[in-house]
């Protein structure tokens, strides 16, 4: 579906000091792990994850990060933008018992994808870190959807200083065992969720990340050999797969069509997951 | 892949007549292997130029019925970083390449020869379409028989590959510029690059939809033009033709091969069909031999050349 | 009609922005009619040449992805029963018509204007799309501005009526042509006619489906090309411009407006959409307007000029 | 629909010295009364109603009268024609008391009519007229559908010299009453076919007809105020629409799109009907 489709922005809400959450009154049909391309004709389209979706409206939730971004910022509710969309392939939706692993913005694709989780009935765990407590997105929604909440910073903000992976790899391996929040007390506090002796070993059947490519690479490491999927950013043009700027090595892979949500036997055979990606001219840039 | 599908090309032996052209699924070298890989008998490197280009800001493509828009303003990662993603590519693939390049002007299209010279490419392709430089009556390069001469001329005298000439169907007289290609010594050509421009307007926002305003126009509506000028062209020059320019399905390019064409070139299709779209055309082609009797491809008929 | 729908075009108040355009249901009184009836605020005859033609053979038209080529040959009965057509319809309509003309030199346009003068036509319009004569450059007529610039010079010194030039797309450089049509007097620009021209092959006959082999392209797929030459002509002529070129909708015929259009031309949408095209289209164009608070045609803005 | 399908011949049939069938292999999916565009690429293309259609077939019946005609005249069975349509309006299908007028190779699109109403259990008289005894069409064809037919040659080469209108005037107004046929015993025979006075007077519901211009004309004034369909002829060219060439004064009916098969109503709003069609050129050729 590549029709191009231009809406106001029906609503405007500040998520951190430099993320915003902008709402569309549209029936857009998207699925977890799906983005759009939206452009304000002022020069730049870009790829953004829908963070919400219902019937009749859908969301996307920005960072301010260069002059894209940055205009973006400056609109008003009732300013028109132009959308196309949604693009990509989108989360597999498992009723078993997930873990959820976000860093920093990354967290976007994955509230949609808890609440669909959600309804699907699986036992989820949602590990929401960032570099710091003012980066840290959509806590408050993971905590609505009454899920297993534990939010890290990798400074100690929040809870203890912590990075995430590290807290994947112990509730993994069910050093940890998270419980559902009380309040807001769902910082990461290792000792509270220490697993007592009586509590039952169920192994976890789907790890899903969103995030920095390094946090995901580590991640990947800790996983063992539980089904995941990753979503992954690769600089996107066209998003219908002929410009080949998005591509990932060595398989050829679009992102923008294939991905951006790619699953454990891809990710697997993908050479530059962690090493490089590519600029708009199309070269490589190493992380 | 099917042995009724190969063809010839310049003395080397292709498994497939079609190609992948310049611009499509070729900024890496996993673009052109996956595109090998799902039945493209050569596949074409995007058109490298001496330095790194960004390409325009976005939006770059834009869909209308019959077609797209783009102006992706020859993004590219510069000659050097460009050959290295051929190279990789020749590692893994015994599928020829043509590497692409563009300039415009005679001495730049001799450095990018040079660089080319050193890969594993194939062919040279040299894109001829630039719109945006005239010659001394004004005439822009891409028309301009005289500066095609020149610079296919100065061009083959260096080049270790065939050299192989793009050209631009926004011209009055196509096959005067093809012919001056020929006599220069361009060892075939490869037409057509995208019609038009055009342009589309977001009627709420009062914008054009492409930031650069103008694009390009690909895809199924401008195959009759496609179809018209290498007809003409076919009937006019001998060294062989990729044809390319809205093949969407076996019966396009069984249409572009009875106009003339020698290859056909599958760009936008890869957008309707899916990556995939190489080995459905080559089946349609088989199914279509088959159904009409003909045993290799060098016995599906021309058209009568025009006089 | 709406009010909302109401223009001027040349000092006439016309009751809708929408014109049938020259070649479409116009070979008889009542095609016009017709059209008319249906909401078409002008209408067009078809171009008439000083002799009958017959036109080509068939097949005349064939479809494709986005669009239909066609080559009709200018058919038609020749001036003088043509004109007999147009008056024949202006006796019973208030609507007004352009008259269209086609001829390769000054003289017999001179001839044709003489004829149109005695007629009860209201614009005369000059088809100046002739691909098949050249100036002293090889530059066929439709892309010489002297030729152009000649022509129109000549026509108005003696027509009675505003003299509108019709524009092909198949040129370099459009707006040097509509600015020498402008300077030598022309009322109106109308462009574009059809696109390319192009070809298609019915792979089993491996025949040129159309007799004459080539046919210009119009229908939804010339649009953006359209679109883009009117919106950079409208950056540098005062004189008003019908635009046309696969409007099918009332989104296409703002587009056209807002790139620079006073008119809208809809012709081979009336096959897409029956002869109920007009007030289809016009009735979406007053959506359009209610939605976007738009409570006249000027108010509807238009892109900002080139610069 | 506009698809153009090119298509080998199946069957070549004679029906007259200068008339004959071609059968394609094709689901055209027809209806009574439209036509295709045909052609075989060598200069013109021409309309031609379909005279019979069935699942998986459908046949053409071709006078030879000029250039492309007498090409087509020349093809074998296996050569490729290439057709577009089916094109145009359809006849009303009646169930009641039925009277079809053909005139010459008028007659052709009148077979697949009567197909059609006797599977729709009409009464069926048809008049099938020609100049003379070897321009008459599809007379077995029928005679195999088991309704009333009456064969009339203005020569009297068949039966007595008659006009078909004068006879159709009679039958109307119940002056004559058609019987079944006995064997090949239905030529015209005012004797045999004058109405007993025990038999009863029904009306007739609908009358078709279809031949040349001149004699709908004089059959129009016959009709009274019996509904009627006629098919017209006028000279086309794009038969999509667009071009106009097929245009009937004053209305501004296409042909093409709106006929061939036209309605009393319309009929008689034509003011050219009888009067004049238009050639290739769009100038008017008077009757
Ligand atoms: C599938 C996908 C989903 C994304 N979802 C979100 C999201 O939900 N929220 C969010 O804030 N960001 C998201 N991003 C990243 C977002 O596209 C960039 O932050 C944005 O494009 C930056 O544009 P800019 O002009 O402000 O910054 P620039 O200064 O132009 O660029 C800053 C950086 O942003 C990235 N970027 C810029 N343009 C593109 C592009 N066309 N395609 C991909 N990356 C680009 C590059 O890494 C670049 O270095 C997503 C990216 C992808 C590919
Ligand atoms: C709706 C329709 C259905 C028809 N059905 C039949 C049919 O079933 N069987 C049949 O034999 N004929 C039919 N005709 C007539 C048939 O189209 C002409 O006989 C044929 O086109 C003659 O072509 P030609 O080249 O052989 O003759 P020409 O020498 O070109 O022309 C002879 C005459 O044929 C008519 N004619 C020629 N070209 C056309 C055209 N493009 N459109 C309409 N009339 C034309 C004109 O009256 C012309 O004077 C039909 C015509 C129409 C409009
Ligand atoms: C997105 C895109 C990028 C292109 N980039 C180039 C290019 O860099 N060099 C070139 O010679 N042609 C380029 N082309 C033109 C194609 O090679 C091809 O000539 C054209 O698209 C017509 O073929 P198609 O209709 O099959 O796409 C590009 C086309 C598209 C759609
Ligand atoms: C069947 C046909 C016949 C045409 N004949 C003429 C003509 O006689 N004179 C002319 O100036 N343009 C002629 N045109 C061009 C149209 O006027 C118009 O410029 C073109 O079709 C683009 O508009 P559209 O896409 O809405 O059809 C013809 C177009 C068609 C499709
Ligand atoms: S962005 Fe162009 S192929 Fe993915
Ligand atoms: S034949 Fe062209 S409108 Fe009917």
């Amino acid at each position: 579906m590549n029709k191009r489709i231009t809406l106001k922005i029906a609503k405007i809400e500040d998520e951190t000091h430099d993320i915003k959450t902008f709402t569309f009154k549209h029936k857009l049909n998207a699925k977890p792990g799906q983005f759009i391309m939206i452009t304000d004709f002022e020069g730049g389209e870009k790829p953004l994850s829908i963070s919400d979706c219902s019937e009749d409206e859908f969301s996307i939730t920005v960072k301010k990060i260069g002059e894209f971004t940055s205009r973006l910022f400056q609109k008003r509710e009732g300013d028109f933008m132009s959308i196309r969309g949604a693009f990509g392939s989108s989360f597999f939706i498992s009723d078993g018992k997930v873990l959820l692993v976000g860093g920093g913005y990354g967290s976007i694709p994955l509230y949609l994808l808890a609440k669909y989780l959600s309804e699907a009935g699986a036992d989820i765990s949602v590990i929401n870190g960032a570099r710091t407590k003012n980066d840290l997105v959509f806590c408050d929604k993971f905590r609505e959807l009454g899920i297993k909440l534990i939010i890290t910073t990798d400074d100690g903000t929040y809870g203890e200083k912590v990075s995430s992976v590290d807290v994947a790899r112990k509730i993994l391996s069910n050093q940890l065992v998270p419980k559902p929040q009380l309040g807001n007390n769902d910082h990461f506090q290792a000792g509270a969720w220490k697993r007592e002796n009586d509590e039952k070993k169920k192994k976890f059947d789907f790890v899903y990340a969103a995030g920095p490519e390094m946090m995901m690479k580590s991640l990947q490491g800790v996983i063992g050999d539980i089904e995941y999927e990753f979503i992954f950013e690769r600089y996107m043009k066209c998003a219908i797969g002929i410009c080949g700027n998005c591509t990932m090595d060595p398989l050829g892979i679009r992102l923008c069509v294939e991905g951006p949500v790619l699953s454990k036997k891809i990710v697997e055979q993908i050479t530059e997951f962690g090493k490089y990606h590519r600029d708009a001219t199309g070269k490589r840039i190493l992380y | 892949m099917n042995k009724k599908l190969r063809t010839k090309f310049l003395n080397a032996e292709i498994k497939s007549p079609l190609v992948l052209p310049a611009g499509i699924m070729d900024m890496s070298f996993s673009g052109l292997d996956i595109s090998a890989k799902n039945g493209a008998g050569i596949v074409t490197s995007k058109s490298f130029t001496l330095q790194p280009r960004t390409g325009h800001k976005g939006p770059v493509v834009a869909e209308f019925e019959g077609g797209f828009l783009n102006a992706m303003g020859l993004c590219n990662p510069g000659i050097v970083d460009g050959l290295a993603e051929t190279n990789e590519f020749k590692e893994r693939s015994d599928t020829p390449v043509i590497v692409s390049v563009f300039a415009t002007n005679v001495n730049d299209f001799l450095k990018l020869t040079e660089y080319v010279n050193t890969s594993k490419g194939d062919f040279l392709e040299l894109n001829l379409s630039c719109p945006n430089v005239f010659d001394e009556f004004g005439i822009p390069l891409a028309a301009s028989k005289d500066e095609v001469h020149k610079i296919i001329k100065a061009v083959k005298k260096i080049s270790e590959f065939p050299v192989i000439a793009k050209l631009s169907p926004n011209v009055y007289d196509i096959v005067s510029i093809a012919k001056a290609a020929e006599s220069a010594g361009a060892d075939a050509i490869c037409m057509i690059n995208t019609v038009g421009p055009g342009m589309l307007i977001d009627t709420k926002m009062v914008k054009s939809v492409l930031f650069n305003k103008f694009g390009g126009l690909s895809g199924p509506c401008i195959k009759p033009i496609a179809l018209k000028l290498i007809y003409q062209t076919y009937s006019e020059v001998r060294i062989p033709i990729i044809g390319m320019g809205g093949v969407k399905s076996g019966e396009d390019a069984i249409e572009m091969m009875m106009a003339g064409a020698s290859m056909v070139g599958v760009g936008t299709a890869v957008y309707y069909r899916g990556i995939e779209v190489f080995n459905k055309i080559n089946n349609e082609i088989i199914e279509f031999m088959d159904k009409n009797e003909y045993s290799n491809l060098e016995g599906v008929p021309k058209l009568e050349k025009l006089k």
